[in-house]
C-alpha cells in the first residue's frame, strides 16, 4: 500500500533526524526538567505537606508537559523549513490530510517520549504514590498529548512558515489549549487523590473530545497553512 | 483626483452618527433608566458592556465566517473583511475587558473572577491578538491572510468548548441577568436596546472605516509594486 | 493543416498534452504574478521558459508541481486537472526548484530513498543506488550530506526530482551551482529523460542550457506570456536578449 | 468610590477605546493617502 509506505518512509527519516541532532527531544527533557526544578523552589514544595502538594504538583507536571510540547514540536516542525523540505512533502503525491496525520503522530512520540522520561522523575521529585493510578494516567496523558499535538502540528506549522519559533508558538497554541490543560490538571489531581479515573469525569472525556476535534480541524485546515 | 476630501466624506456622517448614538446612548442609561436597587448607578455599564459583549461575539463569528471565506474564494474581500472583523472584536473585547471588572469591583468587590463568561472573553481576546500579530508577522499579504484565516477559524471554534469546559471547572459564578437575574424592569429593557442599537450603529460605522482602510492599505501595495516595475527594480 | 486530412492525421497523432493551464492568474495579495495564461505543452515536447526576475517563471513551475494554488484557472496534468493538481498527478511531475528538498542529516542515499518511497516505489534501494552513480555521487553514498558542496548538493537534488522517473519534468534553474561535470550530466539525463518521451518545462536565465534540448521557447513578461516561438527561431543571443529585456 | 464614579470610569474608558481606534485608523488612512498620492505623482513625472 502505498500510503503506509509513505508514511513509514517519513517516519524513519525523522526518526533518523531525531536521532542524529536531539534537536526536538533534547531541548523538550531539559525544558522540561527546569520547569521541575524550578516549581520546587518556586513553590517551595518541601515546606509542604504531603496533601497540599498534591494539589499543586498536578499543576506543575502540566506546565512543564504543555511548553516542553511547545518547544518540541517548534523545533520539528521548523525544522523542514531548510531547503524548503515541506515543498518536498507537498510535491509527492501523498494525500494532505495524511501529512497532518504523520506530524500529529511524530508530535505524540515526542511527548510520550517526554513524559516516560518527565513523569517518573515528577514521582521522585514531589515523593508521588502513584499506587495504581499508572493507567489511568497514561490514558490521560495520551489523550491530553494528543490534543496538544493536534493545536501544535497545525499551529507549529503557521509558526514555522513565518519562520519563528517557541515564544509566538506559544502565544498561540496556548489560550486555545486551556480546555486540554484543565481537563489533563483536574484528572491528574483526582488520580493522585488514589480515586479511579471514572471520578474525573467529564475530564477525560472532554480531553479526547478536544483530542479529536482539534485533529479533525488540523487536518482540514493543514493544506491552508501549507499551499501558497 | 480629490484624495483629501475622502476622509472627511466619510468623516462627517461619521461624526453625526457617533454624537447621535452616543447621545442616546448616554441619554437612555444615564437618565431613562432608573437606578438599579443593589449595585447602584454602577449598574448602567450594562448598557454599554453587554452590547459591546455581543458586538464581539459577532465580530468573531464574521472573522471565522470571513476566515472560511477566504481559504474557499481567495478572494481580497474576504481578506478585507476578515482583517476587519478580527480587529473590532478585538476592540470589543477589550471594551468588555475594562468595563467588567470596573463594574464587578464596584458591584462585588473583587475585580475578576474565573467564569465562563469572563474567562472565554480573555481567551477569544487572546486568540484574536495572536491572528493580528500573526498578520503583523507575516510578510507577504496572501500568506498573512492565509494564515490569519486559519487562527480566525480555530478560535472560534475552540471559544464554546472554553466556556463549557470552565463551566464544568468552576460553575456558574456572579448571574446578574437573565435566569435567576430577576429579569429586566421595562425602563432598563427599553435603554438595554437603546444601549444596543447605538453600539451595533458604532460597530457597522467602524466596520465601514475600517474596510476603506483594508482598501487603501492593498491599493499602497499594488502601487508600490508597480513603481518598482517602472522603476525597472522588478 | 486546416484540410480536413490534415486534421484527420492530427488527431490520430498529436498527443494528450502532457501540461496545460488554461486562464491561469495567480495574485499573492493584491500582487499579481500570473496574468491569465494558457499554455499547453504536448507530450515530449521540450519546453524553455524565459524572462526577468519576478516574471512569474518559478511561480509557474510551482503551480505546475501542485506546490501553489491557482488563484483562477485550470491546470492539467495528463488526464487529472482541476483548480489544484491532484495527487495522483503529482506522482507524474519530477519538480527540481531553487532549494534542494533534501535533508542534510541523511546520508545521500537515505535522502534517495526516502524521496523513491515518497513517490510509492517499491524499489527504492535499487533506484538509489543506479540514481547515485547516474549523478556521480557513489562514493559519497553513505555521507550525511551536511558538508556536501553545492554542487553535489544540486546533482542530489536533481538525482531526488527524477528518481521516479516521472513523465513532466518542471526544472528551474537546474544547472545553477553545478560544476562542469556536472552540467555535462545534467545535460545526458535530462536529454534521456527527454528521448524516452519525458515532457520537459524548463526554466534558465541561461537560453544557452535551455536550447541544447528545447525546441520551443516561451517569455514571460510581468506574469503574462509574450513571446511563444520555435527555438530556432532566433540566436541564442536574441533569446537572452528577448528574456532579459526590460519593458519601458 | 461611590457606585456612580465606577460608572463614570467604565464609560470613560469604552468611549476613549472607541475614540482612540477611530483616530488611529484615521491617521493610518490619511498617511496611507499621501503615500498614494506621492506614488501616483512620482509615476507621472516618469510618464
Amino acid at each position: 500500500m502505498r500510503a503506509w509506505r509513505q508514511v513509514v518512509a517519513i517516519l524513519v527519516a525523522d526518526a533518523r533526524r531525531e536521532a542524529r541532532t536531539g534537536e526536538a527531544l533534547m531541548p523538550m527533557l531539559v525544558f522540561a526538567l527546569v520547569v521541575l526544578v524550578v516549581s520546587g523552589f518556586a513553590f517551595d514544595l518541601p515546606a509542604l505537606l504531603a496533601d497540599q502538594r498534591r494539589r499543586l504538583v498536578p499543576g506543575i507536571l502540566w506546565i512543564a508537559i504543555a511548553f516542553a510540547m511547545l518547544v518540541g514540536q517548534a523545533r520539528h516542525l521548523l525544522a523542514d523549513r531548510d531547503e524548503d523540505r515541506a515543498s518536498g512533502l507537498l510535491c509527492a503525491p501523498i494525500d494532505r490530510t495524511l501529512l497532518f496525520g504523520v506530524k500529529w503522530l511524530e508530535g505524540i512520540l515526542l511527548g510520550i517520549a517526554l513524559q516516560v522520561v518527565l513523569i517518573p522523575l515528577a514521582v521522585v521529585f514531589f515523593d508521588l504514590d502513584l499506587g495504581g493510578a499508572w493507567l489511568g494516567l497514561a490514558a490521560i496523558l495520551l489523550a491530553c498529548t494528543a490534543a496538544l499535538s493536534a493545536l501544535g502540528t497545525l499551529l507549529g506549522s503557521v509558526v514555522a512558515r513565518l519562520g519563528r519559533g517557541e515564544a509566538l508558538l506559544a502565544i498561540l497554541v496556548l489560550p486555545a489549549a486551556a480546555p486540554v490543560l484543565i481537563a489533563g490538571v483536574k484528572t491528574t489531581a483526582v488520580l493522585l487523590a488514589g480515586e479511579p479515573l471514572a471520578s474525573a469525569a467529564p475530564w477525560p472525556a472532554v480531553a479526547l473530545g478536544t483530542a479529536v476535534i482539534y485533529a479533525a480541524v488540523g487536518a482540514l485546515l493543514f493544506e491552508s497553512v501549507l499551499m501558497e | 483626483m480629490n484624495e483629501s476630501s475622502s476622509w472627511w466624506k466619510t468623516g462627517a456622517p461619521l461624526g453625526v452618527a457617533f454624537a447621535a448614538g452616543g447621545a442616546a446612548l448616554v441619554w437612555a442609561a444615564m437618565w431613562y433608566a432608573p437606578t438599579e436597587r443593589t449595585m447602584g448607578d454602577v449598574q448602567r455599564i450594562f448598557y454599554m458592556h453587554v452590547p459591546a459583549a455581543m458586538n464581539g461575539a459577532l465580530a468573531f463569528l464574521v472573522a471565522a465566517v470571513a476566515g472560511i471565506g477566504y481559504l474557499v474564494r481567495r478572494s481580497e474581500r474576504w481578506d478585507r473583511v476578515g482583517r476587519t472583523a478580527v480587529e473590532l472584536g478585538t476592540l470589543w473585547a477589550t471594551i468588555v475587558l475594562v468595563t467588567g471588572p470596573i463594574w464587578a469591583r464596584s458591584a462585588w468587590g473583587a475585580w475578576w473572577t474565573w467564569e465562563p463568561r469572563l474567562t472565554t472573553t480573555l481567551i477569544a481576546w487572546l486568540i484574536f491578538l495572536g491572528a493580528i500579530l500573526v498578520r503583523r508577522i507575516a510578510g507577504d499579504p496572501e500568506q498573512a491572510a492565509r494564515l490569519a484565516s486559519v487562527i480566525a477559524i480555530i478560535g472560534a471554534l475552540d471559544l464554546p468548548i472554553v466556556y463549557k469546559s470552565v463551566d464544568w471547572w468552576r460553575g456558574n459564578h456572579p448571574i446578574v441577568f437573565g435566569k435567576g437575574g430577576g429579569g429586566l424592569a421595562p425602563e432598563m429593557r427599553t435603554a438595554f436596546l437603546v444601549g444596543a442599537l447605538a453600539v451595533t450603529l458604532t460597530h457597522v460605522v467602524l466596520f465601514r472605516l475600517r474596510y476603506r482602510l483594508a482598501q487603501a492599505e492593498d491599493r499602497i501595495v499594488a502601487a508600490e509594486r508597480l513603481a518598482d516595475e517602472r522603476e525597472g527594480l522588478r | 493543416m486546416r484540410e480536413p486530412t490534415g486534421r484527420r492525421i492530427r488527431r490520430v497523432t498529436d498527443p494528450l498534452p502532457a501540461l496545460r493551464l488554461e486562464g491561469v492568474s495567480r495574485r499573492f495579495g493584491p500582487v499579481t504574478a500570473l496574468a491569465d495564461i494558457d499554455l499547453s505543452v504536448a507530450t515530449g515536447e521540450a519546453v524553455l521558459l524565459l524572462g526577468h526576475n519576478g516574471a512569474g517563471k518559478s511561480t509557474l513551475l510551482r503551480l505546475a508541481a501542485g506546490l501553489v494554488r491557482p488563484t483562477a484557472g485550470r491546470v492539467t496534468i495528463g488526464r487529472a486537472g482541476g483548480r489544484e493538481v491532484p495527487s495522483a498527478a503529482r506522482a507524474r511531475i519530477g519538480y527540481l526548484g531553487h532549494r534542494t528538498f533534501l535533508h542534510e542529516h541523511l546520508t545521500a542515499r537515505e535522502n534517495l530513498e526516502l524521496y523513491a518511497s515518497l513517490y510509492g516505489r517499491r524499489d527504492a534501494a535499487a533506484l538509489a543506488e543506479r540514481w547515485l552513480a547516474r549523478v556521480g555521487l557513489e562514493r559519497a553514498a553513505e555521507r550525511v550530506i551536511r558538508g556536501f558542496s553545492r554542487g553535489m548538493m544540486q546533482r542530489l537534488a536533481l538525482a531526488r526530482a527524477l528518481i521516479h522517473d516521472p513523465q513532466v519534468l518542471l526544472l528551474d534553474e537546474p544547472a545553477s551551482g553545478l560544476d562542469p561535470e556536472g552540467r555535462r550530466r545534467l545535460v545526458e539525463i535530462v536529454g534521456e529523460a527527454h528521448a524516452a518521451g519525458g515532457t520537459l518545462l524548463v526554466v534558465s536565465h541561461d537560453p544557452a542550457l535551455g536550447l541544447e534540448i528545447a525546441r520551443r521557447v516561451v517569455v514571460l513578461r510581468r506574469g503574462r506570456i509574450v513571446t511563444d516561438d520555435r527555438a530556432d527561431s532566433r540566436s541564442t543571443a536574441d533569446w537572452a536578449l528577448a528574456a532579459g529585456g526590460v519593458a519601458r | 468610590m461611590s457606585t456612580l464614579g465606577w460608572m463614570f470610569w467604565g464609560y470613560l474608558a469604552g468611549i476613549v477605546l472607541v475614540a482612540g481606534y477611530v483616530a488611529w485608523i484615521g491617521a493610518r488612512l490619511s498617511a496611507l493617502e499621501r503615500r498614494q498620492r506621492r506614488i501616483d505623482s512620482e509615476l507621472g513625472a516618469d510618464r
